[in-house]
Formats: structure tokens, C-alpha cells, sequence
């Protein structure tokens, strides 16, 4: 705050700055000088300069592919989620009689994890004969073959990946409280509706924390490792086989620590690069009341 | 005259009694609308929750044979084998195991994060916007590659086969996410309050203690909710850091009989889920009141 | 001293292994710490301790890991140096050789295990159709089945792994050669070969004996044993490890019997061409600063009265003589599990190398096959592709 | 089509009456005055008739139609917020144009229609700020434009003048009452309830005053009957300013005494009491009403001068007379500026302008038969 | 020791500067009032003054001490602010006790300072509420009550009275006043910076007020010389209330004349004029100092009355001269109820009171060198 000493700030930022420069640096500049070796986990690494990098770019058809579907997958997940999860919050925020009940059993699937309880039901959800093609089936429609065919897989992950939406949904509900009741009456006065109240008032005034969602969806739709390693391995053709799935399997099955680090830092770059886009725009659309005033 | 005043009055009052009766139908509507749609979606989230439910009751040939909730023939033979495990310990070690990480971890992180918070979103001090870069930053590496570089830096510190790897990190605000959530919800807060503690003579900590965490607590709840959830479920982090099997937290502990190169007993491994998951639930459940009664910083009303 | 042991595990294994260990423990004087986990993620944390040289000092390693650990046969101690502990004449050397790298005694097998085939007996009877005992007999029976009981009725299944032991099996049948050529570090099979095993596998989906692996993933990819097709014998049969046996026969419908069979060939086979491996060894640590403590205990549980019985079938049928005999004597063997393994162990075929379920080679050949599956590639492309790929692996080597 | 009506309207905070069944008529086009002390429930009122409040009891009627269940943007209402309510992340332009885009009409009607009110209330030159950036009074004026731009059937006001200075406040003044006459003369009755605390805003721009205490309605009337005729002890205290002086004191025949002083009432006064009084009752007169006699005039109360302000043109004496407090105005020319704190001065009231109360009940005595 | 001094104070927003580097100095125990149209920093320059707002130039000290870079606690301050701020988590006596729980007093006087504090300002009733839970006057009240609980160095009030009635106004100006001297009588020299918009406020309740505008100030002065002898067309026109009457008028000789009609200046005016000063001048003349005259009366500068106010005791005439507008006060009974809308009259300004500025510059050149 004014008026108060130019450090103060870094005394609350003291708790961070320990563990950035302890846990956190080390790991980080380590993974990165591994992109630029061989290393097996076994021997020591080998400094083999941008070999790995050369090799992803030019001769990895399994990197464009999977940096394909990744790419895909975030930039439908992403908006597919966070409409969802603010759709619900909205609903949710009412003040309905057994309202907790509600919210908890929305929250209920992301409680679930990555747990076996997930695979197995997702399984029985989308198979051939699964509930939502007896559905499809029901009201007239061609059933669906959801894990057969490649573009549907990735839609059926997209849709495990929606289906979780609990935890953007529990920020979203803590952002809504926040907001100054008297706006609503406000605008409720200017002959606003549900809708246009919504996205006018609600939206505007929780842009923070949209923008928070936003980004932390793309991240983790971008290191989506769970849904995919459990329900479709990464299949069909390769369909569902993300950057992370990739990471993994270089780094713990195939023991290229080297060579996963390279795709890591390859995927970091690009994260960050939107990152960096999203921060940039966030000044035209996200409103802060907290900040200074000028 | 007097006449024709009482019809149109009758009248009046007539239109009103249609009106009112109008609206509490379209109320009755919407709210059975409501109601619908909640009951039906919800149905969809919770499919899952109920068949593990149902599933970890049945014996094991019927699991997968039945993809109903109701087991045909129900036993809580799971729950009590379950429990026993193949070890020398009970799943109640485990529970302890757990908590001894999950409540230091929400502790250290709830007060490291809102400090951390609270700086960055308060303060102009040199370096702040490198180093909030450098926190965004450690959300977007896979943490697959620090994986070994982190595991030896903590054997270096011989925290091998202790809590302290699973839990130190995050008191020091090590969970980016969670920095950068009230980092947000701060933002959004006007510093009226804020200013008039100061006035107040209120020191920047105090006005962090009795002004901003109040007023931040929906955000905070959801903070050591999610901090909960997670350290529940984190599989990899004890599995790696852990190797004494007494020390095993639930998570760990659940997927111990899990072998999928054997046969294993379903019916254990779904009831010690279920069981897994009721803190969390019950947890959530709890601290979700606090989202409606969450103080709304609106302040006064005219 | 005190020594620690790793494995992974499901309970009943669990249980025997800690027991073993106390027993082992007591009788040398030694205390064995029991580090033990499911099977999921195993491998990444014995990675983990490996890289950060903090392994136990005995651990369960799974025998495709010898070369991923162990390339040179200088990942894990070379147990040869422990004779005086160790009873090696208990192993043969095919086995001892299959748990050697670069010479080096890296592993000493736990036990031997092998694909066999498996079918529902209780289906077949009820279609009136015999056990298929060659290819022919398979193909003939898939046709009866869906007539007699409905067009659902497979014979037999193949999936992924599966699919391609089928697919090798009928290589290694054909040209009595496994996958890889030792001498050469190639690809045993000539492109022709292999794409006649792949056309055979083509044609096994096509008449309906297999299901297709599009409609298994259909189906949500589950495991055999999970899938209700499986449960109530739609699913009549499967070529699986002889050790999974009560695996498969468990969630079968009450009444329906699992019968394992010998292994089917065609007439023109030159060889049987079993798939037999030791299913898992037990690695010393290079690291361990009590080595031969560490192999007391070993040769206590594998060739010590006490450890055999503590540990009994917990993973599976003993390759120890000593200690497949005192199991046999004190009659602990399920005997399903025992015929099985009898069929395995009287199979013929050459010695199958570690090679054959490297990540890289098993992955390149599973990717292509679900290509030539999807229809992208025929089988000469995917013969093509998976030797050329598979050579790229193999001259690491 | 305007006419508001409130029938025994009641609103109920858990076990907290905030308003007590209250019955108003405010007439098409009127412009209706809302006063009373801080917390007996004109906000309330307000908001219940602009349905932000839910109705506990009773009816509310715009125009002719029930509009108790009725959304707040479907009553045909502008309102103004005590505290601005204006929206945080819109800049001003955008907070007065939000009710006519909702609306969806023509940019070059909402352009004028922002224009005309950004002029008459001064804030041109703020129409790119957000309102964070704004002073108290900027703010202020931005919410009374929101409501302006939209021309609704009923105004409601929750004291929309009380953070502007005092020359902006009384170019707002007439500005508003102007505005109303305006809309009037146009055919277009606007109604207003306006609600205020501040005296000459009560009594310059209501066509009606409703004064109001403890969720109840005292009085209803114009700001002349209620200066000059006020219906009880309460009303003539609240309007007024500096308010009527009040001091305890009691009738025998026509002698009024104060503690230990007496004054014997006029015929005139007399007159105008109430038959079956008692005796027990409060004497109103305005400190206006009030002039310093000689010492040797009669039928004069005798005090002590306790306080002086001097306000411009006027000077207010206060000054205790048998321990109760009274204030006088006097002319600043007229003023005697010997007189000071601690000077004794003799005060003598105009007869006309004598009030007289119930102490009990509060109620006017002395209004005659007059009206 | 709590005399406040600010030397050359500026604060700009960005590229727009909202205090041009004033200076001010506030003496111990002093009654300081800001006050200036709306947006002329008065809250700015409180807001500096209490360390909530970086000072971009110039100093402040508080008895001796610079405090530019002082925490807003430990300057020995207590504030209310323009929109209360109260704590909205806390309960009223939780609000109203926060400072002094800051300090660890003890229990007992904190329950007694909070009881004292509360009666004073009636919200005795209110402390277990909510701050959403009172009407706007109520929070306010509280919002005073913060600061008044704390006896501090220097007061900073930021319209602390804006929301309340008229009633409550009053009194809480005599309260503030009196606990202000109260301090002062108990050797707890307060200092007090006041900012209003409230003409009677600024009257009555500083020992000194500070005319702003613009960011810039305009004159410090008592209230009475402030009144009588304003420094500048601004303050002339913005202390006093109607507010003075300022018209162009044309010097030529002693002859002023204001469009067609024209003035002979006493020879009393023309003594108290600035050698040298430009021909083309601002007459101004409060409400009160003008008398309707006779039709034959001279020197009276005519007009037509285009609105009238009724205001209880008084009445306001808004007369159009040469199409400038003047507003007229004359006593309710003197007014003679004829003179409507629309009648001519002649307005007949006293000499005393006439003052007379420099059209450009605005300042005062009618003051001689009396002072
Ligand atoms: N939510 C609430 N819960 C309990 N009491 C309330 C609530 N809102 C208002 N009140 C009480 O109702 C009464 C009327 O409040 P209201 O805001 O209408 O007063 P007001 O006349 O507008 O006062 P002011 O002039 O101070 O704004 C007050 O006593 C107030 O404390
Ligand atoms: N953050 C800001 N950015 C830009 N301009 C600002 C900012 N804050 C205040 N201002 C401007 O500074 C000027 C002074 O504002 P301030 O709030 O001090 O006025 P004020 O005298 O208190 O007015 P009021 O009586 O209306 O409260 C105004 O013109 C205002 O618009
Ligand atoms: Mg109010
Ligand atoms: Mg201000």
C-alpha cells in the first residue's frame, strides 16, 4: 500500500521466494539442461546439444501427431468447460432448498479423480451398448461408436474431461459471492433479464477469476495425462496420444529422460506463448476493483 | 357513479387475482424447471459415485457381469476384507498416514498462499513482475521431467521415506495454483476496507488477518478444499517418496492389491474407494455452506 | 544386517512375501525391510530409486525390464559372483541364460509362464462344437458357434498384446524363429513371413473368430476379464499367460469351466513355437552394501524349504527345481494352474528374447497393427514397417 | 396511467417491523417528498416499490395494475441509489446508456439521449471513466443520469442530492423539479417519490411532503400545511429549520407555564385549542417566530443565551430558558452584538405562530376548525 | 503538538493533476474545513493527509514530523470516510472497537469507550447488527463512530454528516463541535480536517475553512471574514446560501452599469475600489442584502420574477435582470403574496454589501485596505 516501505511486499512474498529458489529452481534449470542430453536415467547424461530438439522437429511423427491432437483437445476442452462450469455455478448459486446437496453432487465427479471408479464407469457410459447410446438409440438416433473411431474418442476424453468440471465450478461459485448485490438490483431496475444480467453484470465482475479458469483449464488441458492413460491409452491410431502421455512414456517407459525433457520444454513453450497472449489481452477484458485506482 | 366505482373495482381486483395467480404458476414452472434439470444433470454426475457405491457391495463375479447399482445378492465382505489388508496394518494406519500429510500441507499452504497472495496483489516492490512470471511459469512444466531431479534433491536432503517432500513444498507456496487463485479473488476486492484498517492503525498484517481473510474466505475454502481433494487423491507423490509400507497414505494403500498382471478382489479395492472418497465428500458437503453465506464484500446497502 | 526388498503385488503375494521374509529373516540372521506396492507405477518408482541410487537391496524386477535397467549386465549385481550363497544348480541354463545380460547373471528367475490357450468349455458343449485343437479347427468352430448360438459368439479373442503374440506365434510356427535373431540383432522374419502372419491374423477378424479391434474399443476397451461378453461365454476363448488362469476363470458365470489347451497349430508348423519366459526375476542391487546377505535371503526363498513354502505359488509355478517339487510333493498346486503350466513346459520353440517386449518394439508393433486394423496399411506395409522400425530398436543393442 | 398506490404495505425483517402497514396515494405526475429520520424506513419503502424489496404484507399498485409480484425492470421505474450502485466496470458512458441498450434502441438515440443528460448533469467531460475514478459527487450525479436517460413511468430518488455540494445541489434542485415539470408539460406524467433528509429539498421541490417515523406515516400534505399546520409534536419538530423549539409546559385557563415562568395565551390562541385538552402540553413556536423584547414587555420567557453561531446573514441564539433549550433566529443586521454567551435576553413569541401539543399523544391542539 | 502543515501538496492521476502544490497550515487543535465544488480534490487531499493515497510532490508534517512516508497508522489519525467502509464481516460493535482491539486496550474500556461512543450517536441499538443491516444514516453514524472513539491527533472527516436527516445533522454538528472543544478543554489538542459540501456545516462548525477549486485553494479564512470579505468571484459565489448574486456589470466612472440599466456607486463603494482596476467587472450581492423597492425609488436595477421558492420563514424570488438571473430572500411575512410569476419588481441592492470583482481574474477589488 502507499506509504509503505518499498520491501514490504517481498516479506510476504518471503515464504515464496525460499521455496522458488529451494525446491523449485533446481528441478527446473535440471530439466532443462537435460533436453540438451542423452540421459537413460541409468548412466549419466550425455550433453548432446540440440540433437533432441533436431530430432523432434524433423524426424518425429508420433511428436506432430500428438502435438496435433493436444492442440485439438485444449482448444475445444477449454471453452467447453469453462461455459459449462460457470453455466452451473450460475444455477448453483441460487438459493434453492437443498441447494448442497446439488452442489456437492456436481462436485462429486472431480472428488472422483483419477480413480479406477471413473475408467470403469466411463467405459460403461460410451461403449457400444453403453447408457448413452441405449440413449442415442432411444430417441431415434445412430449409436454412436465412442472409443472405436479416432475423432470420437477424443470427443468422448474432451467429454470426461467437461464432465469434471468441479473444481472451475467451486471458483466460479466463491467468485459469484463476492459480487455487490446492489449491482444486481441495479440492473434488474434497468430492465435487465436473467441473461442479460448475466452477461453484463455477473461476467463483467468475475472476469478475474475467469481469466483464472481460463488459464489454469488450458494448462490443465495441456498436461491432460489421466483420462486418456486410463480409459483409451492414448488410442485409437493415436488419436487421444497427448504431449504428457508422450512425456511419460518417453521419460518411464522407454527411459529417454533427454528426449522427454525436450518435448516438456518444447510444451512448456508453447503453453507459455498463450500464456503470454492471454495475459496480454486479459487487459481489455478483466476488470480488477481492487487495483489502484489511476 | 358509486356502482360503476365497485364493478371497476371488482374488476381491479379481479385482474389482480388472475395476475397473482399468473405468476405463481410461471413461479411453480420455472421452479419444477429448476428442480428438473438439477435432478436430471445430476444424475449424470453422481452415475458413477452410485454405481462404485452399489458395485463395492456386490461379490466379486457379479461386478462386471451387472452394470446395475443394486447388487443381486449384497455383502459387505469388501468393506471388512478391505479393511484388514494384506499388510500388517489396517486401512485405519492409513487414514492417520494421510491425515499426517493432508493437514500440515493445508495448514502450511493456506497460510503461505494468502501471505504470498496478499503480496503480490497489495504490493509494488521490485522484481514483482519477474517474479510472478516465474510462478505462472511452474504451472506449465510437466512435472514428468522435474520428477528426478526433484527426487534428488530431496534424497540430498534426506527426506527419503518421510512426509516432508509431500508436504514442506506447499507451505513454502509451492502450489502456483493456488497463489494464483487469490491472487485473483484479491484483485477483485475494492481496498475500502482495507484502507480504513490502516486508518484504523491496523499494520499491513493485521489488516491481512482481520480484513482480507475474512473477506477472501469463500476463496480460501476452496483453497484447503481443494488442497484436501487433491492430497487425498495424489498417488504418485507418496509412491515415489514413500517406500515404508507403515508410512503408505490411503491413496497409496488402495492401489496395493492392484495387479493387473493377477487377480485381484474387486469388490476390496471398490469398498476402500468408496471409503476414500466419503472424507472428501463429507468435507465438501460441510465447507460448501460457506459459499452462500460468504461474505459479500457489497458492504452496505442504501 | 538389514536389507530391504521391493516388489509389486496383489494381496495373496503380499502376504506370502512378508512371511517369507520374516522366516528367511530369522533363519540367516538378517532383517528384510518389505517395500511393496500394486502393480501401477511400480516400474516409475524402481525407476526413481535406481536413477537416485536409492533401490532396494533385493528387488522383484519384471523380465522385460532386464534391458531397460541393464543393457550391458552391469545395471544389478552379477549374482554368479555369489555361488557360495546362491544354489544356482537349481535353475537350468536356459533359464539362467534368460535372466543374464551380457553374460551377467542379472536375475535369477522366479518363474516361468507362457501363453497358452484357454476356452470355455461350457460354451463349446452347448454348441455342440469340440475344443478346436488347430487353426482349422478354430476357424470351423467360429462359424459353428454363431450359428448354432448367435452371431455375438467368438471363439476366441485378440486384442493389442494378444494379437500380436497370436500374430508372432504364427510367425515363429511357420519359420520356427523367434522375432529376433540373436546372431544378427535383426528381425528374424522375412517381410513375406511376417505379412502372411499378419494376413492370418486379417483373416481370423474377418471370419468373425476374433473380434475386430474397432469394436473393441467399441466397447470401451475393457480388459477380457472385465467384459461381460467374457463373463457369460459370448467370448469363448483366449490365448493368455497359463499364471493369469484363475484370473480369466473367476468372473465366469457360475457353472461355466475354463479348460486350458495345447497349443494350436497349422499343419505346415515346423514348430510349436511356445512363448516361454521367465515371468519375473530377482535383482540384487549393484548398490547394495550387503550383498551377500541379500543372496542368502534369495536362496532361502527360492531354494530353502522354509522360504518355498511361506512363499508357495504366490507368483506362480517355482522355476527353482527344488522348489517346483517340494510344491508338487506338499500338493499346493491348484491343479488348473498345474495343467496349464504342464502345457507350457512341454511346449517346443525357440528361446524367446527379452527383446520381444522391449516398450519400443512391443509399441511399434502394436501401433502398426492397429493401423493395418483401421484399414491405413495392408499387411505388407505393416510387415515393412514394423521390421524396418524394430531393426532401428534392435541395433541399440 | 401513473398513479401509485400503497395499501397497508408492511415489510417485516425476521421479527423487526421496519414498516408498519402503510397507505399512500401519490397521483399521476405528482412529485411526492419522502422525510423522516435516519432508519424509519424510506429506503425500505422505496425499494419495496421498486421490487427489490419482497412485499411482507399489503398491496402496491402502479398505474392500476398490481405490480407486487411483478420484476423490478417490468414496473416502469428508474431509481436511484443511496449509495450509486453504479456498475464498476463501466465506464460512464456505458452506465448511462446500459438501460436504453437493454432496450435495443437505435446508437443514435442512445447517443443523443446520453449527450442531453451528460450536459444537464455536468458530466461531459467523465463519460470515459470508470466510476472508480470519479469523485463522490461525480458519482452521484452519473446514478441520478442512469435514471434520468430512461424516462420511466415513476421516478424513485433515495436522497440522489445528499453527496453534492451545496450549489450544485441546488442547481440539481431545480434541475429535477424542472425536469418533472418538463416531462409533465410533455404529456408524459412522470410520478416521483423522492426521498430525503435534507429540509429545503422537502420543501421547494414536493408537490407533497409524506413525513414518515418508525415505519409509520405521520403526515401527509403539502410543505406549507405542514410548515404552517403540522398535524403532531413530531412533524413540527422534524420540518423546519433550525427545528421548532419544543419545551414542556401546562394550561390552567389561558395561563401557560413554563418551570416557573407563565405567559397568559391570547384569545386568538385560545380560540383555536381543542375542546377536553389536558393539561399537560407542548409549546411549538419556530426560533423565526421569536423576538427579543425590552426587559420591561410582558407575556415573555426570560433565559440565559448559552451558544451564538453566526451563520452570513442570520445569527442563531441558544438559549436556555428553565433548563429546556430553545433557539432563536435573528436577522444578522438586527443582531445586537453585545449579546453573548451568558447574556440574559427576554423572548417573546408571535401569536400566531404558537403551537400547541399533547404530550402525550403529540397531537396538534391548536389547528381550530379552520381546515 | 498536532499542528498539520502541508507545503506544496500535489497528486497527479496519470497525466491529469488533481492538486496543484497547495499549502496549508492547520494549527493545534484547530477546526479546519475543506470546501469546493464536487471533484475539486477535497478527498484527495484528505486521502494524502491520511497516508491512503502517495503524495507525487510536496510535504506533510504532523506536529513536526514529515509523514510522506509514514503508515497511514502511525500518523495519529482517525478518518471517516465519504462511503463508510465499514468492516462488512464485523458487527457494528466490532467495527466501532477494531482500532482500540488493534492496541490491546483493555476489555472494560473498550466496552466503555464503545458504549459512550454509541450513545453519543444513538446507535446503541444497532450494535449486534451487520453493517448490511443498517439503513445508510445508521452506517453512517458508525463510520463516525470509528473515528470518534479513538481520540486522535488529528481528525479527518470526509462529509461524515452527508447521509444523515436534517435533525440528526444538526445535533451531530453541535456533538462534533462540542467533543472538539471538549479535547481542546481536556488538553487533547485534536486537530480536526473537515471536508464538507454543506454550507452550515462549513459556517458553523470551523474555526477556519479552506476555499478549494480545481485542486487549487482559493482563500483561508474565518467564517465571518470569509462571508463579509470573500478574496474572489469563486468564493464569493459559493459560501452563502441562496448563493451571491454575480452579474457582468461595466464600471465607467462611478456609473455601473449591467446591460441597459445603470448605477451610481455611493461614494462609501467607490473608496473601498483597487486603484487601476479593469472597467469590465463582476457586481455581486447576496440574496439577503437586496430590498424591493418603490417604483420611483433610483439606483434599483429592475427585473422580472421568473420563479418563486416557498421556504418556510422566508422566500426566494428568482428575478431576471438584462437576462441575468438574481435570486431575491425576503421574509415570509413581509412578502407580499401579489408579486407572482412573471410581475416586475425593483431590487434595491445595499451599498454596504455590494462587492465587486475583476471580470478576468476574479478577484475581489472592492475590499479597500481595511484589513
Ligand atoms: N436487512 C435488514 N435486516 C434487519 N434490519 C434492517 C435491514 N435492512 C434495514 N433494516 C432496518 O430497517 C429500518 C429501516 O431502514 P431504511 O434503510 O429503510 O431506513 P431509511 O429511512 O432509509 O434511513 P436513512 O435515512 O438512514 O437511509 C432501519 O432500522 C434498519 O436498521
Ligand atoms: N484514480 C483517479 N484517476 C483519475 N482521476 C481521479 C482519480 N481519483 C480522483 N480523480 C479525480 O480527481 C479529482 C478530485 O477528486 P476528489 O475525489 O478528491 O474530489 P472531491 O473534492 O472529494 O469531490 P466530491 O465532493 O464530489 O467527493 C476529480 O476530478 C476526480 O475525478
Ligand atoms: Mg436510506
Ligand atoms: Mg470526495
Amino acid at each position: 500500500m502507499s506509504g509503505d516501505h518499498r520491501f514490504l511486499g517481498l516479506l510476504y512474498l518471503s515464504p515464496y521466494i525460499i521455496g522458488l529458489l529451494v525446491f523449485t529452481t533446481i528441478p527446473f534449470v535440471a530439466s532443462f539442461y537435460l533436453s540438451f542430453t542423452d540421459y537413460n536415467l541409468m548412466s549419466a547424461p550425455i550433453f548432446t546439444g540440440f540433437d533432441n530438439y533436431w530430432q523432434l522437429f524433423t524426424n518425429d511423427r508420433t511428436f506432430r501427431k500428438s502435438l496435433s491432437v493436444t492442440l485439438f483437445y485444449v482448444f475445444i476442452t477449454v471453452p467447453l468447460e469453462l461455459a459449462f462450469a460457470l453455466f452451473i455455478a450460475v444455477i448453483l448459486n441460487y438459493k434453492l432448498k437443498f441447494i448442497n446437496v446439488f452442489r456437492t453432487a456436481y462436485y462429486v465427479p472431480s472428488i472422483l479423480g483419477g480413480s479406477i471408479a471413473i475408467a470403469v464407469m466411463w467405459r460403461y457410459l460410451f461403449a457400444d451398448v453403453g447408457v448413452i447410446n441405449m440413449g442415442l438409440t432411444a430417441i431415434g438416433l445412430e449409436p454412436v461408436n465412442w472409443f472405436g473411431d479416432p475423432t470420437n474418442a477424443l470427443l468422448t476424453i474432451t467429454m470426461l474431461r467437461v464432465w469434471q468440471f468441479g473444481s472451475a465450478m467451486v471458483i466460479f461459485l466463491a467468485a459469484l459471492q463476492s459480487i455487490d448485490k446492489s449491482l444486481y438490483e441495479a440492473a434488474s431496475i434497468d430492465g435487465a433479464g436473467k441473461w442479460a444480467t448475466f452477461r453484463h453484470i455477473t461476467v463483467p465482475l468475475i472476469t478475474p477469476v475467469i481469466f483464472f479458469n481460463l488459464i489454469m483449464q488450458m494448462v490443465h488441458a495441456f498436461q491432460e495425462f489421466n483420462g486418456p492413460y486410463i480409459i483409451t491409452q492414448g488410442g485409437p491410431l493415436k488419436s487421444t496420444y497427448f504431449l504428457p502421455l508422450y512425456i511419460y512414456e518417453e521419460a518411464f517407459t522407454r527411459f529417454d529422460m533427454g528426449y522427454a525433457s525436450a518435448i516438456a520444454w518444447v510444451l512448456f513453450t508453447i503453453i507459455m506463448i498463450l500464456t503470454l497472449i492471454a495475459f496480454w489481452s486479459s487487459r481489455h477484458w478483466v476488470y480488477y476493483a481492487g487495483d489502484k485506482r489511476s | 357513479m358509486a356502482e360503476n366505482l365497485m364493478t371497476s373495482t371488482a374488476i381491479v381486483a379481479d385482474d389482480a387475482d388472475r395476475i397473482v395467480r399468473r405468476d405463481k404458476r410461471r413461479h411453480l414452472i420455472g421452479t419444477v424447471l429448476r428442480y428438473g434439470v438439477l435432478v436430471l444433470v445430476g444424475l449424470f454426475m453422481l452415475y458413477p459415485l452410485l454405481w462404485l457405491i452399489g458395485a463395492s457391495f456386490k461379490p466379486n463375479a457379479e461386478i462386471f457381469a451387472n452394470p446395475g447399482f443394486i447388487p443381486d445378492e449384497a455383502t459387505i465382505d469388501g468393506y471388512v476384507k478391505g479393511w484388514q489388508t494384506s499388510t500388517p496394518y489396517t486401512f485405519t494406519t492409513f487414514f492417520l498416514n494421510t491425515f499426517s500429510i493432508v493437514i500440515p500441507k493445508i495448514i502450511g499452504t493456506a497460510i503461505s498462499c494468502t501471505a504470498v497472495a496478499y503480496g503480490f496483489a497489495r504490493f509494488d516492490f521490485p522484481l514483482k513482475k519477474v517474479l510472478f512470471a516465474a510462478l505462472i511459469a511452474t504451472l506449465l512444466l510437466p512435472n514428468v521431467v522435474t520428477r528426478i531431479p526433484q527426487y534428488l534433491l530431496f534424497r540430498d536432503l534426506g527426506w527419503l521415506d518421510t512426509y516432508l517432500p509431500l508436504w514442506v513444498p506447499s507451505a513454502f507456496a509451492g502450489d502456483a495454483f493456488f497463489v494464483f487463485m487469490l491472487v485473483q479473488f484479491l484483485r477483485a476486492i475494492p481496498r475500502d476496507m482495507e484502507e480504513a484498517a490502516r486508518v484504523d492503525g491496523a499494520n499491513t498484517f493485521q489488516v491481512l488477518i482481520f480484513i482480507v481473510v475474512p473477506l477472501l474466505m469463500p476463496a480460501l475454502i476452496s483453497v484447503c478444499l481443494f488442497q484436501f481433494m487433491w492430497t487425498m487423491n495424489d498417488f504418485l507423490g507418496p509412491l515415489i517418496y514413500i517406500s515404508s509400507v507403515e508410512k503408505f497414505p490411503v491413496s497409496l494403500a488402495l492401489k496395493l492389491s492392484i495387479d493387473t498382471t493377477e487377480a485381484f478382489e474387486w469388490n476390496r479395492i471398490l469398498a476402500m474407494s468408496v471409503l476414500s472418497i466419503l472424507p472428501a465428500l463429507v468435507v465438501f458437503f460441510l465447507a460448501q455452506k460457506y459459499f452462500i453465506e460468504g461474505i459479500s464484500t457489497g458492504g452496505v446497502k442504501g | 544386517a538389514d536389507l530391504r526388498m521391493s516388489w509389486w503385488g496383489g494381496d495373496s503375494r503380499h502376504v506370502a512375501t512378508q512371511e517369507a521374509l520374516k522366516v528367511c529373516g530369522e533363519k540367516h540372521g538378517h532383517t528384510i525391510n518389505a517395500e511393496f506396492t500394486g502393480w501401477d507405477g511400480h516400474l516409475a518408482k524402481v525407476t526413481t530409486q535406481i536413477a537416485g541410487g536409492t533401490e532396494a537391496d533385493i528387488m522383484q524386477i519384471n523380465w522385460p525390464w532386464l534391458p531397460l535397467f541393464s543393457v550391458n549386465g552391469d545395471g544389478f549385481a552379477d549374482l554368479s559372483q555369489f555361488k557360495d550363497q546362491i544354489d544356482l544348480s537349481q535353475w537350468t541354463d536356459d533359464q539362467l541364460a534368460a535372466g543374464s545380460m551380457n553374460g551377467k547373471l542379472n536375475g535369477l528367475p522366479v518363474s516361468t509362464t507362457g501363453r497358452a490357450f484357454m476356452f470355455n468349455k461350457t460354451t463349446f458343449d452347448k454348441a455342440g462344437v469340440p475344443i478346436p485343437t488347430n487353426w482349422d479347427e478354430l476357424f470351423a468352430s467360429a462359424k459353428a458357434l454363431k450359428e448354432k448360438l448367435g452371431p455375438e459368439y467368438y471363439p476366441m479373442n485378440a486384442v493389442r498384446e494378444t494379437a500380436v503374440l497370436l500374430i508372432s506365434l504364427y510367425a515363429t510356427q511357420k519359420t520356427g524363429k523367434d522375432l529376433v535373431d540373436p546372431e544378427t540383432m535383426q528381425v528374424a522374419w522375412s517381410e513375406a513371413e511376417l505379412a502372411e502372419a499378419i494376413d492370418f491374423y486379417g483373416r481370423m477378424v474377418e471370419e468373425g473368430v476374433v473380434v475386430s479391434q474397432k469394436d473393441t474399443a467399441a466397447e470401451g476397451n475393457l480388459n477380457l476379464f472385465e467384459n461381460p461378453k467374457w463373463a457369460d461365454g459370448r467370448i469363448a476363448g483366449s490365448y493368455e499367460w497359463d499364471s493369469t488362469y484363475s484370473k480369466f476363470a473367476d468372473p465366469l458365470q457360475e457353472g461355466q469351466v475354463l479348460q486350458a489347451v495345447p497349443i494350436l497349430k497349422g499343419a505346415d508348423a515346423v514348430t510349436e513355437g511356445v512363448y516361454r519366459k521367465p515371468s519375473m526375476v530377482f535383482s540384487i542391487s549393484k548398490r547394495s552394501k550387503n550383498p551377500e546377505a541379500a543372496a542368502q535371503i534369495l536362496n532361502c526363498l527360492l531354494n530353502e524349504p522354509e522360504g518355498i513354502a511361506a512363499l508357495g505359488t504366490s507368483r506362480g509355478l517355482p522355476a527353482s527345481k527344488v522348489a517346483a517339487q517340494a510344491l508338487v510333493d506338499s500338493g499346493k498346486i491348484e491343479p488348473e494352474l498345474a495343467s496349464a503350466n504342464a502345457i507350457i513346459m512341454a511346449g517346443t520353440g525357440p528361446t524367446v528374447s527379452p527383446l520381444n517386449e522391449h516398450p519400443e518394439i512391443r509399441g511399434t508393433f502394436t501401433d502398426t497393427l492397429e493401423e493395418y486394423a483401421y484399414g491405413q496399411i495392408n499387411s505388407t506395409e505393416a510387415a515393412q514397417q514394423i521390421i524396418e522400425e524394430v531393426n532401428k530398436v534392435l541395433a541399440k543393442f | 396511467m401513473a398513479r401509485l398506490q400503497l395499501r397497508n404495505l408492511q415489510k417485516s425483517y425476521g421479527d423487526f417491523k421496519a414498516v408498519h402497514g402503510i397507505n399512500l396515494e401519490v397521483e399521476d405526475g405528482e412529485f411526492m417528498v419522502l422525510v423522516g429520520p435516519s432508519g424509519c424506513a424510506k429506503s425500505t419503502t422505496l425499494r419495496m416499490i421498486a421490487g427489490l424489496e419482497r412485499v411482507t404484507g399489503g398491496e402496491i399498485r402502479i398505474g392500476e395494475t398490481l405490480v407486487n409480484d411483478k420484476a423490478p425492470g417490468e414496473r416502469g421505474i428508474a431509481m436511484v441509489f443511496q449509495n450509486y450502485a453504479l456498475y464498476p466496470h463501466m465506464k460512464v458512458r456505458k452506465n448511462l446508456s446500459f438501460g436504453l441498450r437493454l432496450k435495443r434502441r437505435p446508437a443514435d438515440e442512445i447517443e443523443e439521449a446520453t449527450r442531453d443528460v451528460s450536459n444537464i448533469l455536468e458530466i461531459g467531460d467523465y463519460l470515459e471513466r470508470l466510476p472508480k475514478q470519479l469523485s463522490g459527487g461525480q458519482a452521484q450525479r452519473v446514478a441520478v443520469g442512469r435514471a434520468l436517460i430512461k424516462k420511466p413511468q415513476v421516478f424513485l430518488f433515495d436522497e440522489p442530492l445528499s453527496n453534492l455540494d451545496a450549489k450544485l445541489r441546488a442547481s440539481m434542485r431545480v434541475r429535477i423539479t424542472d425536469l418533472h415539470k418538463q416531462l409533465k408539460a410533455d404529456g408524459m406524467q412522470s410520478t416521483v417519490v423522492y426521498v430525503t433528509h435534507d429540509q429545503t429539498e422537502a420543501m421547494t421541490m414536493g408537490d407533497r411532503i409524506c413525513v414518515m417515523k418508525d415505519g409509520h406515516i405521520m403526515q401527509v400534505a403539502d410543505p406549507v400545511t405542514l410548515y404552517n399546520r403540522p398535524a403532531n409534536a413530531f412533524v413540527a419538530g422534524f420540518i423546519g429549520s433550525p427545528e421548532m423549539n419544543l419545551v414542556d409546559a401546562n394550561l390552567k385557563g389561558n395561563v401557560l407555564s413554563i418551570g416557573a415562568q407563565s405567559h397568559a395565551l391570547s384569545d386568538q390562541v385560545m380560540a383555536r385549542l381543542d375542546q377536553g385538552h389536558s393539561p399537560e402540553l407542548i409549546l411549538g413556536v419556530r426560533p423565526q417566530h421569536f423576538s427579543i423584547a425590552d426587559a420591561d414587555t410582558e407575556n415573555t420567557f426570560e433565559g440565559r443565551i448559552s451558544h451564538v453561531e453566526f451563520m452570513g446573514h442570520e445569527v442563531y441564539l441558544y438559549v436556555h430558558v428553565e433548563g429546556q433549550q430553545m433557539i432563536v433566529v435573528v436577522s444578522a443586521t438586527n443582531y445586537d452584538r453585545s449579546k453573548i454567551n451568558g447574556d440574559h435576553v427576554r423572548l417573546q413569541p408571535q401569536p400566531a405562530a404558537m403551537h400547541l401539543f399533547d404530550r402525550k399523544s403529540g397531537e396538534n391542539i391548536s389547528l381550530g376548525h379552520l381546515q
